[in-house]
């Protein structure tokens, strides 16, 4: 490790410097009562090569989803990350740097997610965006919770936001712990057979301070009744829309159909699905929420000489300022991943944009086709419109059936069973942008061999 | 100016995708009619040549700490090594969904687990989870499991958490995203935690104490276990912000000081890179009463069984363990910023056993160049128009410290942040200013273990000469970074957050 | 200044390795006696953390593509797509030894067989050989393979080599080390190749002919297939020197133009980064003929044999085919520049077919450069003290073009050379200056087809600019680089090679 | 291939400014006879996903050295590159910048270039390096051209030069071919069974031009005679040896035992064998040589404002300069690849080199003690000190034992055979610092068995 210490080995000359002799001087104020005496009981100082021979080896002991037809999905994409994205957003200057707070040595990164702002709000047709939240789900937290303090003085159902039950139930927790603490109160809309949201039983949100739908839905479902849904639950409670990405190259953005508030995953723009972390939340807005939202914004601004510069603003909102009455405490965000979606999204460029979500429908339209005509395999919703997700039933336990897949070499999708209990013969499956029609054809003989299996 | 929005290239010029896997018009048809997106987004339209000249320009109008010295206060920018960042480019980390069974990421949960038993043996603690991203949310993290812990004893009532006025932004305002009640206690003199205070503010309704250690004055709290006792005797947990961890490992831990729930930045002590505002990793550590309130899950292992696929080849078989009925359930939607804790633990392999003698040399370096800044020869002194008077009483600090530029302003008008721009100048960035708020015109100074002598002789030497410039070069600082200085509140008048499409906007 | 020699960390700072498997002393033993090093080298002795800012300070200093428009003509320099550094990191070319078993080599086999092919189709020659590692070395290997076919044929006595005298250094320099006399014949007027020249420098000792085509002026010779026919008629050997290939892939080939035997210059038509001066890649193809001399072995295949182990899976077996008995042998000491073969591998794979349009754009930007430099608008005309003259008297250039400087020289001293430099404070990497030396005070321009034409028309409209400014501020440039006009003439005379070891020289 | 292409779909507009309305207006001066008509017989082009996928499927099919055990060496190095070098020469500014002709804008590479020159000049003991060559073997080869330049006036062997005939084949081929054109003849000398040179017959150089020698040599012997050879063969003679780079933290370099120039492999410092090219040669030399020398050198100098600065010096002996009187056509070199050089051995530092150097001779012996104790395996040269490589003779063909050990998953080393038609039934064996106890292990047993196999 002495290759990360340059004063290693000039330890004297610089005690001596300030008139002591040894380490331990340095250490003197800790009362010897919480001193630990001995060396931690951890293994040896490992050299660079070790170090990497070992995460080679122990890494390498992962299946990587490009090993295999793979159709899991669940909210993380297994995309293509462009190489220029991981080269430039590494550089030094980007991946060393802070938090801009001297904007006058930070014009880069400053600039650069002040286009990321930009490029978000043409996603998701708002005027509004910050640098990142932590990722989806706590994006959607956040917005509830900022939605609430916008709303709730004037509100009807004071403390009250809906939610749809189709939010998949590690969200619907993170939720759980970012409202709990303000006293808010969670209720859920329901859905039809087609997976749709029940108009009806949405009107009855009206009046209070929010409600959170996600389009697609978590089973993949592409619900075209939302665009009805802010006429019904009008101005004074914020319609906040979840959204895949990717999708809003070929969808209408929420923005367009009376969103207040979007917000959903970045990862599928600037990093691969990276074990779940790090990714980025996206969070957006019209200009009611601006001075209650959370996290960071860059804005527009001039030097003395006139010149364009960027700089951090609203910060007054901000833990660091505001401390206890901040709109959030987040701090460190996910700004590197951020670029990595700003340099993905320009090399994207529009049509690339359109290109992507096409070629993800495509693909979740051929394995979809090809799926449904094995006997006993039925789709859940079988008259909805899908993007990149559909769920299936199986004559048997989902565990089971992707069991036999797995040990035919293909990763089948998820066990609805550990998202919802009564769905514990579903399984979604998750096509992409990536996926071949060889995988499908992978995909479909296994599940229709192991049909076979439990039914003869 | 290089302006991403004016690039106009042909329609589809950087997108170099393969077609979709059905025909266009067929695509089109499952999407539901009236669905379907308008006009698309008004993003560049450019070839991957022009991306790459447009980032590398805009990386070059910004400062890292490979650009040069970042002495910011309580955020430890120490040396990011570049193997950890090959590392997270392997497939077995960056291709990895974290819904695959576990039969697929043995190794990855071997690494978590490795990382958990790791952070519980350095701070003292029983449990660990890795799930939230980043420190606050490791705060608001252990202080939801300290909410349930209360109510699960019928302590519902406790609705207060204890802060000192030095404390980091984040501590109150996590606490308070729990619905906590805020009591703010004020420092004895010198900056140092005040017993009486904190004594007088305990009670019944005392939930929870956040205090980190050494403080953001960079001082070791001596009297930190008499504080544990005070706030456990009222009923209350004790809550260590590890922001300065980097300062004591090995020497101390919060277990020792008689903590209850500790968070870790693994950004700053173990050296995720910042990127500008994150990702971080803020994984918490809790005594046993806590453990079971705790996100769930968390990595475990067993002697592998023979039935048990291949493993890492350690004999054991590592699995995801439910944390129970009692767990706070979700923070992050998966396990955590995963991609940082394996760059952790690549950070911590190289040290192994001797990460003591890192945070030997993180305080070893700040003791130095403090030492260095407020002793300068004769003829140095006699140049400087007033020295900087010391944020804290003290012979010794720890991994930090700070400085009060009061006695300059008062002297000429030169405030702390004049300075701080002003060193811009000279190639650093500027330390922390302003913070912690009880100091003065306050620099914060944090130089972590991976700075030469030389460069802190240096830096000690320029801000000499800083404090010994005309006093107009100063408050007109800074003058050679790539734009002057910037107004901010233009920006917060304005508010222009978004490119307006065309071209760039004018005044 | 940032000085890595004053960097003087603790003895083994930086080394970070683990033990010898041996004891030292016991190591120290198998030395023999009396050989062993008595004093270390004098290298820096820096912690990682100290290399990583000194380097990125260097690049910082240092002007790529990447940082902005490199119209270096003759150079190419084109645009570096990412993805191929990413390609040439996997340890399927990175950690491979050459001279590994064919069974281990497959993957690389089969693409050294496509780059053979490609390049083949694309030249119009039967053979080629990868091995060169620099076009210069192409030039010297075609040179030597002409050579022994002369021999063979008992025409040993041909002892020289034509070469336009606009032709690149390497050309005769390449010949020259063959052991060859250079007969250097002038441009005709308009710096087209002079086929009366030609004719009169023919003869019975006439090796071989070294042109390229289009040539360093930018203009295709469209008498080249007479040109070939004379040199041909005199029993010598045509040699296309294919650093300009990047003008006419898929529009016609030396092969039709008549020639022998050519080069291709991988990293500018196929854009291995240039690195500083290297690496290169210099193949060579050759017709029927000269295949037999080629440098061995070159990469083949056969259909797969049910013996043979995994291949790439395309039904191939692929192998090393000795070139035989009349082969030159080896150039390089193992195949050649690998990992700039793979490289331009993925480069190719990018345009397949459409290498074409590569082409057409390369020399629609010169054209389009070309014409908006030469015709200002009226008013930018008037501002100009007085416009360059054209290096060709033609209507349409390649890839590249000349401009001279000439009669801005004349008019106020301002050189071809001074505009250079006053071209780097806007932000350009120079021109060419001063090649083809038959232009006087040449420019020589390249733009790539990497370039948009926001850039294009930005340059024509600085390089106006420059045209118009105070002569005193053009002959003084450059103003903003990082150093000042640099004494090459101190540089040549004290001759201060090495780093003395202290501090960096004073004077 | 549109992503590399901004012009792309602006062909007409900027054709139109030139008053053309066609790209074929463009290529109009190419005569019809040698007109490409029709399409290139191509496949179709490809997106950055599809190459990276064929890219990996393709390569994948290697079998890389850090796959299994290797004892393949040769001459290249199986060596750890750190990290950082990779990523700072990877840098745009550094890799995608030319020769440095104007040194305003390029003083990070000439500097760069500089401190490489000092470290090679400190690592072999002589005053001068240039900043590369092509790879060990050319720079051999120019040395030797190099030599007759300077010595043949004077010499008494005119044109003659002597190299010692443990140089391997294929750089002798180089040799022969950089050689040829000027008329040069090549003498052998020889060595005895030690393989250590024969000193007595190396004094029959005296008088030539130049004596060519290697230590170690090609076998890995460490010859300490070699010590004696510049007083045997006088000063008007050139003393030049080949090095192993990585050798010179244990050994006495050769400037220090009067070698006249130094010439090596450049690649154990910061590269990959990465299939044995790009690599880069080493080229060091006395004062007396550099007039006559090839290759670039960066000199000091100071800008106008008297800063200290870098340039290109001594171009003049260039072939873009001196045209066919140029002392070598060298034109792309290999700079990046002694970049990533430069940044490998600052970080090593002088006891880093040390280490590692103590890391191979450790391997070295370890690996031969290992090896000679099997029953009918010898060494070639029992008597001698190795450094790297050591030969064995093995009871049958070398060939036949190399492939019984690569069905074991080893890679025993190279059939000498390929190089000396006499050792057929010889092996080079190559450790490295990398060696570990296992590898030797594996070959020990690999080889045991074949020898029980062909015996018994
Ligand atoms: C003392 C202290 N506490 C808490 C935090 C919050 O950590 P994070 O930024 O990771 O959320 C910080 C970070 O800036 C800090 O310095
Ligand atoms: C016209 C021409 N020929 C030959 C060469 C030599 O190629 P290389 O630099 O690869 O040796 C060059 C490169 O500069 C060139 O421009």
């Amino acid at each position: 490790m002495v290759d990360q210490l340059p004063n290693a080995g000039r330890e004297k000359e610089m005690l001596e410097a300030m008139g002591m002799s040894s380490m331990d001087d340095l250490f003197s104020n800790i009362p010897d009562g919480i001193r630990r005496v001995g060396p931690l009981p951890l293994p040896d100082p490992q050299s660079e090569e070790e170090i990497w021979a070992d995460a080679q080896r122990i890494l390498g002991a992962n299946v990587s989803l490009d090993d295999r037809p793979s159709f899991l999905s669940a909210g993380l994409s297994r995309n293509f990350v462009p190489s220029v994205v991981g080269m430039l957003a590494t550089r030094g200057e980007f991946l060393t740097s802070y938090t801009p707070y001297q904007p006058e040595v930070s014009q880069g990164m400053l600039q650069a997610m002040w286009e990321f702002q930009t490029m978000i709000c043409e996603l998701v047709g708002l005027p509004i965006s910050n640098v990142s939240m932590y990722d989806a789900s706590t994006a959607a937290a956040e917005a509830i919770t900022c939605a609430v303090r916008v709303n709730n003085r004037k509100a009807l159902q004071k403390d009250v936001v809906y939610i749809s039950s189709l939010v998949p139930p590690h969200r619907m927790s993170v939720i759980r712990n970012y409202t709990i603490g303000a006293g808010i109160e969670i209720r859920t809309i329901e859905h039809d057979d087609s997976g749709n949201l029940l108009l009806p039983s949405a009107e009855s949100a009206a009046g209070s301070c929010a409600v959170y739908v996600e389009q697609p839905n978590s089973l993949g479902i592409v619900d075209i009744g939302l665009a009805e849904l802010k006429s019904l639950i009008g101005d004074a409670t914020s319609l906040i829309v979840g959204i895949d990405a990717v999708s809003l190259g070929v969808l209408e953005p929420p923005g367009k159909w009376g969103a207040d508030m979007v917000v959903g995953e970045g990862q599928p723009f600037g990093i691969g699905p990276t074990f779940g972390g790090p990714i980025y939340g996206i969070f957006a807005c019209t200009e009611k929420y601006l001075r209650q939202m959370p996290g960071r914004i860059v804005g527009q601004s001039w030097d003395t000489d006139g010149n364009l510069a960027f700089t951090l603003t609203l910060s007054t909102r901000e833990q660091h300022i505001r401390r206890h009455r901040a709109t959030s405490n987040i701090c460190s965000n996910e700004t590197l991943i951020a670029l990595m979606g700003a340099i993905h999204m320009s090399l994207l460029g529009p049509e690339g944009l359109e290109r992507l979500a096409l070629r993800v429908a495509a693909a979740t339209e051929a394995t979809k086709r090809s799926i449904s005509v094995i006997d006993s395999v039925d789709l859940v919703n079988p008259g909805a419109s899908h993007f990149r997700e559909f769920a299936i039933r199986v004559p048997g336990n989902a565990s089971d059936a992707l069991l036999h897949l797995d040990s035919n070499g293909v990763l089948g999708g998820l066990d609805l069973g550990i998202w919802w209990e009564g769905m514990s013969d579903c399984i979604l499956v998750g096509a992409d942008e990536r996926t071949s029609e060889d995988d499908i054809a992978a995909l479909r003989d296994g599940l229709r061999s192991w049909t076979k299996e439990v039914s003869g | 100016m290089s302006d991403i929005f004016s690039f106009r290239g042909a329609p589809g010029t950087g997108w170099s995708q393969p077609s979709p896997i059905l025909e266009e018009s067929e695509v089109r048809k499952s999407i539901p009619n009236g669905a379907s997106r308008k006009a698309l987004p008004g993003w560049p339209r450019a070839s991957e040549p022009e991306i790459v000249r447009h980032y590398t320009w805009l990386s070059n109008r910004n400062f890292g700490i490979d650009t040069g010295f970042y002495p910011l206060g309580s955020c430890t920018m120490k040396h990011n090594p570049r193997l950890n960042e090959k590392i997270v480019q392997l497939p077995g980390i960056d291709r990895i969904h974290p819904l695959q069974p576990e039969s697929h990421l043995q190794g990855l949960l071997s690494i978590f687990f490795e990382m958990q038993e790791m952070l519980a043996e350095c701070s003292g603690m029983d449990s660990v989870t890795l799930q939230p991203v980043a420190g606050a949310q490791g705060e608001f993290t252990a202080i939801r499991c300290i909410q349930e812990y209360h109510r699960s004893n019928g302590e519902g009532h406790r609705d207060k958490v204890i802060v000192p006025d030095s404390a980091h932004g984040t501590n109150p305002a996590s606490a308070s995203m729990c619905g906590y009640e805020i009591v703010e206690i004020p420092s004895a003199e010198g900056g140092r935690l005040d017993l009486g205070a904190l004594s007088a503010a305990v009670g019944d309704d005392t939930a929870a104490m956040m205090i980190t250690n050494p403080s953001t004055l960079g001082l070791f709290e001596v009297e930190i276990t008499e504080a544990a006792r005070i706030v456990h005797e009222a009923g209350g947990q004790m809550y260590y912000d590890g922001a300065n961890f980097n300062a004591i490992i090995g020497k101390t831990d919060p277990g020792r000081m008689g903590f209850d729930a500790v968070h870790y930045n693994l950004h700053k002590t173990f050296s995720q890179p910042h990127g500008g505002g994150g990702p971080g990793s803020g994984p918490i550590g809790v005594r046993e009463h806590l453990s079971r309130f705790l996100p769930t899950p968390v990595a475990a292992r067993k002697s592998k069984g023979a039935e048990d696929p291949e493993g890492v080849g350690d004999g054991f078989w590592y699995f995801w363990e439910d944390v129970g009925e009692s767990s706070i359930g979700k923070v992050q939607q998966w396990h955590g910023n995963a991609g940082a804790v394996v760059r952790a633990w690549a950070f911590y392999r190289r040290y192994g056993r001797e990460l003591e003698m890192m945070s030997e040399h993180a305080v070893l370096n700040s003791n130095y160049l403090r030492h260095i800044i407020m002793n300068p020869d004769k003829e140095t002194a006699e140049g400087i128009h007033c020295m900087p008077a010391e944020g804290a009483d003290t012979d010794l600090v720890m991994h930090e410290f700070t400085l009060s530029m009061a006695p300059l302003k008062e002297l000429n008008g030169v405030t702390g942040k004049d300075v701080a721009k002003r060193l811009l100048d000279y190639g650093y960035m500027s330390p922390t200013v302003y913070f912690p708020q009880i100091v003065p015109e306050c620099l914060m100074i944090e130089p972590t273990e991976t700075e030469s002598k030389e460069v802190l002789d240096q830096f000690a030497s320029d801000l000499h000469s800083v404090l010994s410039e005309d006093p107009e070069t100063v408050t007109s600082a800074p003058h050679t970074t790539p734009v002057k200085r910037v107004d901010e509140v233009w920006a917060a008048r304005n508010l222009v957050l978004r490119h307006p499409g065309d071209s760039f906007p004018g005044r």
